[in-house]
Formats: structure tokens, sequence, C-alpha cells
């Protein structure tokens, strides 16, 4: 009892351990698990990452102006959530060519509010491509 | 009478509601409520009473069974009040998408304001996410959810009964909708 | 008149992380009854990993069944596929994975003593050990790339490797940790208000344990020796010097205790294990698909999980059974609460340190 | 005139006072706290949002206990009997009891039971200190107590008891037991809400000025010494909290009862014999 | 870990027997659906401070029988028994519905039909 007197007084004249975040912002580490990047150039449409990504959160629906890339024979379109994904990486380690066409930056994810339909955009995607398998 | 309306983002009380996640985000509630990232200096308290909260936090897919408390609470609290989602089941189902017993994300119950990212969603996105929710909670009306107001609001022009039926916006960045 | 009154707690309570409801029935403030529902967590996990998830993506999927040991549920299932595999990784790997899962366990024991601390009403220990806690989250995010679900387990070994920065600067946090745990010690033993709030209360006899099968800390502390580590050969734990913790009392002052000495033994051994690090590969492939049966169990910062998964050759499993540890402690819970105080039930309940989302999956 | 000033705006400086222990706590526990003027932040908030009435009664009830405090906190400024303060007191503590017990929360019932079982325990102390008082200066009347010279010396063990009333009043560990958020979500005060809760939320700030106000009543006309009493007593309180939990409630009765009944005797038994 | 057949009749006598409270303890109820209309029920049990030693007692059954309880022999069963009658929809002696779904939730979760 006596030593966590002391000690709130002693804290009383310390600085506190507080780091001032939204005014400083926290340097991510290098290996730190954020969003997953993409190169459209790069990629060669084996769609092994939207096979292996337990929630979903890739898919490749067919639009109609597909991203001009010779790989891409059925026209198809990379879209990536990043609400629905859990940041594993199984999907960079799934695909043939990592930090090239698919890759795990260090970039934190960044805050949607009502307008950005995260759940309900992505629920029309899954039914597009329901439609077309 | 000057205005009290800029006094609502510098006094936000949270109320917290586990509706079947991993516990992952909650114990980052509890972290961001710590020492290192203190979230009171926003004037932040867990008050655990629905009659005294302004920003909702929920952290779960929603559950069959908890769906029911999770509308109760949510009615419960007073107006002006936003919810935030927290952690990536809670946006949108997560990992847990699709199982039998659980609704995809909390959107389907009560309408979110500001979704949270990640597995599990860390205090540094946290405080992000509540920054974010005091802008929400100044603009917000008083009167917003009286019955009356709510039905003209939804089926106007852009409200969420016709937004619901247009077209969508994540995931297609370059779409015109 | 009825001369009883029904106290609820939960399903949504300040002194709750988890949605579980309590309902007792008290006479003047003492519990004479109690009547739970652990449910509302129920997310049908068991089912998705027969139906949806083919078997190498589950070791994800399972990680989420709990954030606090996210980590011994995908070691579990992982070790059941390597069973079934017929593979064996190499000593680093394992040396890792052992390093992790205590390192989680250091984590998961100071939140359930710093929640035991807010629940008895002692607000400045809660922020100390959150605070002190932060030094074992700074090392685990960088040794796997985030806070609290670490995929850092895979099938055939482990995602990363471990720099030797990054070993230094778990030692240095580790030994910073060392330090505060000690002076936490001497608070538990010493303070006057906590030993009126925690001795004697919520008290487990020995026999009653048995009779409970009480598991983890909950068991260890009433003087029941039941530690899987102590069980298993599946990881070298005696190798890194490992040593079960018992108590005798079997209140929550003894869980406390067994506790903070689990804390300085998965201290040590992580530091046993940074010291003598084998070189080699931390991944090994391993081929086939799993077939046959296999029960794996492990020592979560909660007590024994159990994983049971049956596989019949193709990349969907046939059944995966996850037996976790508050699962299995509930009737020991429910027999601790009758006859206390309800003023002590937020904290007798967080000194089971429950977990909900493991409960029901 | 000053002491009207003073009376209206007591509960602003309760409120700065609460806003100043916050930070004070929050520096104790090694974080950085909030703004200093958070609690009027809170109140405005407060009195802009939504409010829900359960009955009328309940919210009657709580604006009648923020009432009464405010006029016990202008009695003891304007220098009345001080057995009147307590009784009145008494009163503002009654009400906000039958709040509580007036709506149907379990929770709320329980915190007015243990209300009233605090006030049971802390009331004999306080009525013990006004007869202290009049013994030493013969007089109930706060303005002749303010004007005689300290009696600390003379009254210490009853200073020793009523420091034992101040964290149960001011709702500090360890005698946090009415309010105890953890078990009961605030007790009473769970049923309130927007500008009702508001009211109640303010009474917490008043309790502050009445704490403090009799506090300096030790000190007498010596405002040095009732300064230093106050700022001792302050941070003495607020390190108390936080290197204690919560203790039960019936361990607050026993040790409060027991302790501070004994104290409290033997200085009246010494001051009428000795 | 050594597997026993056991007949659902004899059972509760085996476990009897065999149970002894200071040695082993119950790990946890196990259910398996085999067919669209079978299933096997398994009894886990290991032992205390012994190198991974477990036994199970296992029954093939069908969905319709009803499979004897064994709390008055081990109380932490109940709870097991409870989660087999929601996932399986099976019947177990004076165990209710409710533990996860609703009690009258007519899902069948692991019994190897669709919801």
């Amino acid at each position: 009892m006596f030593t966590s007197f002391a000690k709130a007084f002693t804290n009383l004249f310390k600085k506190p351990q507080t780091i001032d975040y939204p005014l400083t912002p926290i340097v991510k580490d290098r290996d730190y698990r954020g969003l997953i990047g993409y190169g459209e150039e790069a990629c060669i449409y084996c769609l092994k990452c939207e096979k292996a990504c337990p929630p979903g959160a890739i898919l490749f629906v067919p639009v109609e102006n597909p991203p001009e890339n010779k790989q891409n024979k059925k026209g198809l379109k990379y879209h990536y959530n990043p609400y629905l994904c859990i940041y594993c990486s199984e999907c960079v380690r799934a695909c043939p060519k990592p930090d090239e066409a698919l890759w795990q930056s260090n970039k934190k994810p960044e805050v949607a509010v009502m307008d950005d339909r995260v759940n309900e955009g992505w629920f029309e995607l899954e039914k597009l491509k329901k439609q077309n398998d | 009478m000057f205005d009290l309306k800029k006094y609502r983002k510098k006094s936000p009380w949270i109320l917290h509601y586990n509706a079947g996640s991993c516990n992952g985000c909650d114990i980052e509630i509890l972290a961001s409520l710590s020492p290192k990232y203190d979230l009171e200096r926003f004037g932040v308290i867990n008050t655990g009473n629905p009659k005294q909260s302004d920003i909702f936090l929920v952290t779960g897919p929603v559950t069959y069974r908890s769906r029911e408390r999770l509308v109760e609470l949510y009615t419960q609290m007073p107006e002006p009040k936003v919810v935030i989602a927290v952690g990536s089941c809670t946006c949108t189902g997560g990992v847990f998408r699709d199982m039998y017993n659980v609704e995809d994300g909390i959107d389907r119950y009560i309408p979110v304001d500001v979704y949270i990212a990640g597995c599990a969603a860390s205090p540094e996105l946290i405080i992000d996410g509540i920054v974010k929710a005091l802008e929400i909670l100044e603009q917000k009306s008083k009167e917003m959810e009286k019955p009356h107001k709510l039905f003209r609001e939804a089926t106007s022009e852009g409200g969420i009964v016709n937004r619901r039926h247009s077209a969508l916006k994540v995931g297609e960045i370059d779409e015109e909708n | 008149m009825k001369k009883t009154i029904n106290i609820p707690l939960g399903s949504q309570h300040i002194s709750l992380l988890e949605p579980v409801r309590f309902k007792f029935e008290c006479e003047n403030e003492k519990i004479i009854s109690v009547d739970s529902d652990v449910g509302f967590v129920h997310r049908g996990i068991e089912r998705a990993c027969t139906t949806k998830f083919k078997f190498d993506a589950i070791g994800y999927v399972v990680a989420r069944v709990c954030g606090l040991c996210a980590i011994t549920h995908s070691l579990s299932y992982t070790a059941a596929i390597e069973k079934l595999l017929g593979g064996e990784i190499t000593k680093k790997a394992k040396y890792l994975r052992i390093l992790l899962l205590e390192l989680d366990r250091v984590h998961s024991h100071m939140l359930c003593l710093s929640h035991t601390c807010e629940n008895a009403g002692f607000e400045a220990m809660f922020m100390r050990i959150m605070g002190d806690r932060e030094l074992v989250m700074e090392i685990q995010e960088l040794l796997t790339g985030n806070r609290v679900q670490f995929d850092y387990i895979n099938i055939g070994g482990v995602n990363r490797d471990i720099s030797s920065e990054v070993a230094q600067k778990i030692v240095n946090n580790l030994y910073e940790v060392k330090q505060r745990v000690l002076g936490y010690m001497d608070e538990f033993t010493n303070n006057w208000s906590l030993s009126l709030k925690f001795k004697t209360i919520g008290a487990l006899s020995l026999d009653d344990a048995y009779r409970l099968n009480a598991i983890g800390p909950l068991a260890r502390a009433s003087g029941l020796n039941i530690d899987v580590r102590n069980e298993i050969g599946y990881l070298p734990f005696s190798e890194v010097g490992f040593v079960m913790q018992t108590h005798s009392e079997g209140d929550i002052n003894a869980r406390n205790i067994v506790r903070l000495n689990e804390i300085l033994n998965s201290i040590l051994m992580c530091e046993n294990i940074l010291s003598g690090l084998p070189e080699g590969e931390i991944f090994t492939k391993l081929k086939g698909k799993p077939n046959g049966e296999a029960v794996v169990r492990f020592e979560a910062p909660r007590g024994e999980l159990m994983y049971y998964v049956k596989g019949n050759g193709s990349a969907m499993l046939d059944r995966v059974r996850i037996k976790t540890p508050t699962f299995a402690s509930i009737p020991a819970f429910s027999h601790i609460f009758v006859g206390e105080n309800y003023a002590d039930a937020p904290a007798i309940l967080a000194s089971f340190d429950p977990c909900l989302s493991c409960t029901a999956k | 005139m000053i002491e009207s000033i003073f009376i209206i705006i007591a509960p602003i400086i309760g409120g700065l006072l609460y806003g100043f222990e916050r930070v004070v706590r929050a520096r104790m526990q090694n974080r950085q706290g909030p703004p200093l003027l958070q609690p009027f932040y809170d109140m405005f908030k407060l009195i802009d949002k939504q409010a829900f009435i359960v009955n009328p009664y309940h919210t009657i009830l709580g604006v009648m206990h923020f009432i009464t405090l405010w006029i016990v906190v202008a009695f003891i400024i304007m220098g009345q009997n001080l057995l009147y303060v307590i009784f009145l007191h008494l009163l503002s503590s009654i009400f906000l009891i039958l709040a509580g017990f007036s709506v149907k929360s379990v929770y709320s019932h329980i915190g007015s039971n243990r209300e009233l079982l605090a006030a049971l325990a802390y009331e004999p102390i306080l009525i013990m200190m006004a007869v202290g008082f009049f013994m030493v200066n013969g007089s109930f009347d706060i303005a002749v107590i303010r004007e005689h010279g300290a009696s600390i010396v003379s009254l210490f063990l009853l200073f020793l008891a009523y420091l034992m009333v101040i964290p149960i009043k001011l709702k500090k560990s360890p005698f946090d037991a009415t309010e105890a958020h953890q078990e009961i979500v605030g007790g009473v005060e769970i049923e309130f809400s927007g500008i009702f809760f508001e009211f109640l939320y303010m009474a917490k700030w008043l309790e502050y000025i009445f704490v403090y106000l009799l506090l300096m009543l030790f000190a007498g006309d010596n405002i040095l010494l009732g300064i230093g009493l106050f700022i001792g007593v302050f941070l003495l309180v607020n390190l108390v909290d936080n290197a204690t939990a919560r203790i039960k409630m019936k361990h607050l009765i026993t040790i409060v009862l027991g302790l501070g009944l004994t104290l409290g005797i033997c200085n009246l038994i010494g001051l009428a014999y000795v | 870990m050594k597997k026993i057949k056991v007949s659902l009749e004899s059972v509760r006598d085996e476990i009897k027997s065999f149970y002894d409270y200071k040695q082993w303890h119950l790990l946890t109820l196990n259910g398996l659906a085999l067919a669209e209309n079978k299933m096997e029920v398994q009894w886990i049990f290991s032992k205390y401070e012994a190198m991974d030693e477990i036994v199970v007692y296992y029954t093939e059954i069908e969905n319709t029988e009803t499979i004897p309880s064994i709390v008055d022999m081990i109380p932490s069963a109940i709870i097991s028994q409870r989660e087999i009658v929601d996932m399986f929809g099976v019947k177990v002696d004076g165990s209710e519905k409710g533990l996860y779904l609703d009690e009258d939730s007519m899902q069948r979760p692991l019994s190897g039909c669709s919801i």
C-alpha cells in the first residue's frame, strides 16, 4: 500500500507516459502488417490470392473496360476491401510474384464513414461475382 | 445563448458493447484507455451506462443472440450519438462472414457512422476513429432520430432507403457513383 | 413478499469485456444461486471449419476464436494438422513457437491482473499494469507485425524469422517487465485493501477442483498439478526452463500470485530461448492432405486447450472440435459464486480470466 | 455581498476543483489526463443532450438533491448554524436515496441501499463534530466558529474521524462502494440522463465544496492554516485513492463506525473532562 | 490416444468403473457426424501429470437415440452435454437445448445436414 502511495506521489512529478498521438504520428515498423498493396502491371491474374484469402477480401470481378494486361484474359479487375481484410498476409504468401504484384505495406488502414458504404458495396460486388461464376 | 454544440466534441462518453468479437478489439479498447494512449485526454469516460453515453463502440459481427441487446442499447442512448464499428468483423463480418449464427456487420442493424478497419484494430486506429467520430458528433442534430425526422431523412434523396439501392463505393474507386 | 432480489450482470456491463449474462439471486447482496448464459458469442466456427474453409486457411480462422489466446489456438490446430500430415518441423521453429506462446501468456496474464484490480476498484493499479503491458505489446508487434492477432504460425513452421535487433529488444523489454512484475508481487501481497478484497474470497478447495475438473490457473491456485506444458512432448518446454507454479489457498489472491509467478517463469523461458536459439530453417514444407484423427492439447493462458481434428484425405476436414479452457471451467465458476457477496462478483469473475469468445466459439 | 457572489459561483469553484482533481489523478497514474475545464465541457454537453425521464418523481428528487446541497453550501458560507447544515445535508442525501428507490433498476436500488448505509456510518461523526465545535467554541454558529481560533489541536481525533468521511462523500477509494462503477454502474445515478444527470453531476461538485468548507472549520480564523489543511487533505485523499482498492460496504461500516465513532467519543470525553 | 468402443447401454457403467476423479479428468464430450442420421459420440479423458495419456470412449448412435448422462459422476460434463444437444440435435438425459442456440431453434449445425 505504501509503495503505491509513494509511486503515485512520484508520478505526480514525472513526465506522463502518454504519447501525443494524433499530433505526432506513430512511426510504424517496417514489418508492420498493414494494407495490402497491389501492382496491376505485374499481376498475372492467377487468382491464387483470391482463393487463399480466408474472409474473401480480395475479389476479381469482371468489368466493362478491364485494365490492360496481356495476362488478363477474362477481363477482371482487382478489388480489395480493407474493412474485410484480417491482415494475415496469406495472400502475399500465396502470390507467385510477391513484392511486385501483391505486397503487405506498413501503412495503416484509414477510417471510413457511412458514405463509404464499406459493407453494402462489397455485398454488391460479391453478388456480381456469383452471377459470373 | 452561446452555442452548446461545440462542447459535444469535447466530452465524448463511450459505451462499449461486444457483439460477438474475438476479444482482440476489446482488449485494444482497454489498452487505448491505458496510460500510453490515454483516451481521457479527449474527455472520454468509459461510462458503461447507455443513458449517459455519446459514442457507441461496438466490436464483433453481431451474433444471433446479441443483436437484440445491441439494438436495445442503441435505442437507450440519447441523441446525439455516434456509432463506431471497431475492427474488420464489426464493419463487414470479417473472417466470420457467412457463418450461420452471424450477421455480416453491425450496419445490418443500426446505422454506423465510423468504420475502423484492422484485425484487431490497434489503439492508434481506435483513436483515429474516435477523432473522426467527434467531428460527426458535432454535426449531428439533437432531434435527429425522432421518428418523423427519421422517416423523412430515410426517404429523402440520398437518404438511407434510397442509398441502399444505388451503386457502391468501396473497391470501385474510379466509378462515377 | 419475496425475500431475494435478482441482480443481473451483463450482457453489457462495464466490468465485462465480453457479453455473458449472469443472474445472481441474492439475499441482501449475498449470492445464493447463480444462473449463467454464455451463448452470446456463438458464431459457428466449428461448422465453418468443415464447410467453408480449406484446411490450410483454418489456422487463421481459429486464431479469431479468441484474441487473447489466438496463438494457442492456431498452434494447437497446426500441431494437429502436422500430426496428421506426419511431418517434423525444425527445432528453431519449435523454439520460436514457444517464444511467442510465452509472450502471449505474459500479456494475457497482465491483462487479467489489471482487469481484476479494476473490478476491485483499484484504478491506479489497472493503469499501472496496463501501462507496463505496452512493453510486451511492443515486442509482439515487432516480432509478428501485429499487436493482438499474430498470425505467426503456419503449417510447417513460423512465418517470420527473428532478427538480432528484435531479439535484443525483447530481452531488454522483458528485463524491464520482470522488475515491474516483482513490484506487483509486493503490491498484491502487502496492500491492505486488496487483501480485504482478494484474500479468502472466491475460494475453490482442492477436492472441488478435482471434482469439477477445474483447469489452468484456477486449478493451480487450488494446488492441483495440472499444466499441459508438463504433459506433452511436442514442444520442448522443460528444456527451456518450465516450472509449474501452484498455490494452495485457491482464492483470488492465490490465483493472482500463480499468475504473477507464471509471468516470471515465462519471462525466464523467453530469455532461455533467445540465448540458446538454434540455427536453421524456420519453415519446412509439408505435403499431402490430412487424413485420420488427432487430439492435441496445449496450455493456453487460461488452461487446457484441446483440438480434435479429423481429416478425410481431402482439403476439407471432417471435424474440428475445439474445447476451450473457459468452457470446461464454467461448472467451477458457478460453484464458486454461491455464498459470495455480490460486491465481490466482478472481481471474482475477472480473476477467472473468463474468455467467452473461446467458450461459445 | 461577497458572500452572495461566493454562493452563486460555488458550483463553478467546485467544478474547477473537480477538474483539477481529475488532472492530478491522471498524473498520479502516469498519464496526461483531461483538460482542466473538462467538467464544464461535460456540463455543457449534458445540457445539450436529449433527456429521458423515467418518472417525474425520480427527476424532481434528483433536482431537489442538487438544490438542497446548494442551500447547504450557502448556509455554510453565510455562517449559519452547523446543526442545520448537517441535517439539511442529510436531507439532500435522502432526496438522492429516494430518487434511487423510485425507479425499477436493481442497480439503482442497491446504490440507494448502500447510500443509506453510508449515511448511517458518517452522519454520527458529523454530528459529533458539531458537538465538538460547540464544546470548544461555545456555539453552533459557523460564523462564531470561524472567528474563533483554530480548534484542530483540541479536536484532533475528530479531525481524523472526519478524514474518513471525506472519501465516502467524494466517492473515493477505499470508501467508494456507494458509487462502485464496476459493480453497480454508478448506483443511484444510473437512470439519470441528459440535463437531469447534469444536476447530479453538479451536485458532485457542490459535495466537494461542502466537504472542504467543513474541513476548513477546523482552522477557525487562521486562513493560512485552512489553506494548508485543504491542500494537505486534498493530496492525501487523492494519494489514498490511488493506493487502495474499493472495500466492501460491510468493511466500510465497521471501519468508519467502529474507528470513527471511537475516535469521536474519545475526543468528546477528553474535551468534557480534561 | 487409446480408443475404446462401447455400446450405448454400457457406457455409463464403463465410465463409472474407469473414472477416478483424482487421476483422470474429462476433457470433453465430442460428437462426430458419420452420415445423415448417424453420429459418433466420444467421451475424451486425460490423465493428470502423465505424458499424453488420453483415453477415448466412443459409441455410434442413430440421431433418434438418447445419450445417457454422466453428470452425476462428473459434474463438469453438463456443459459439454448441452453443447452436443445444441449442435447435433440429439437428446441427452437431463440436458436441455439453449446453450448457444435458441430453445426453439431447428438448427443442427454440426449434424452433417445443411442448416
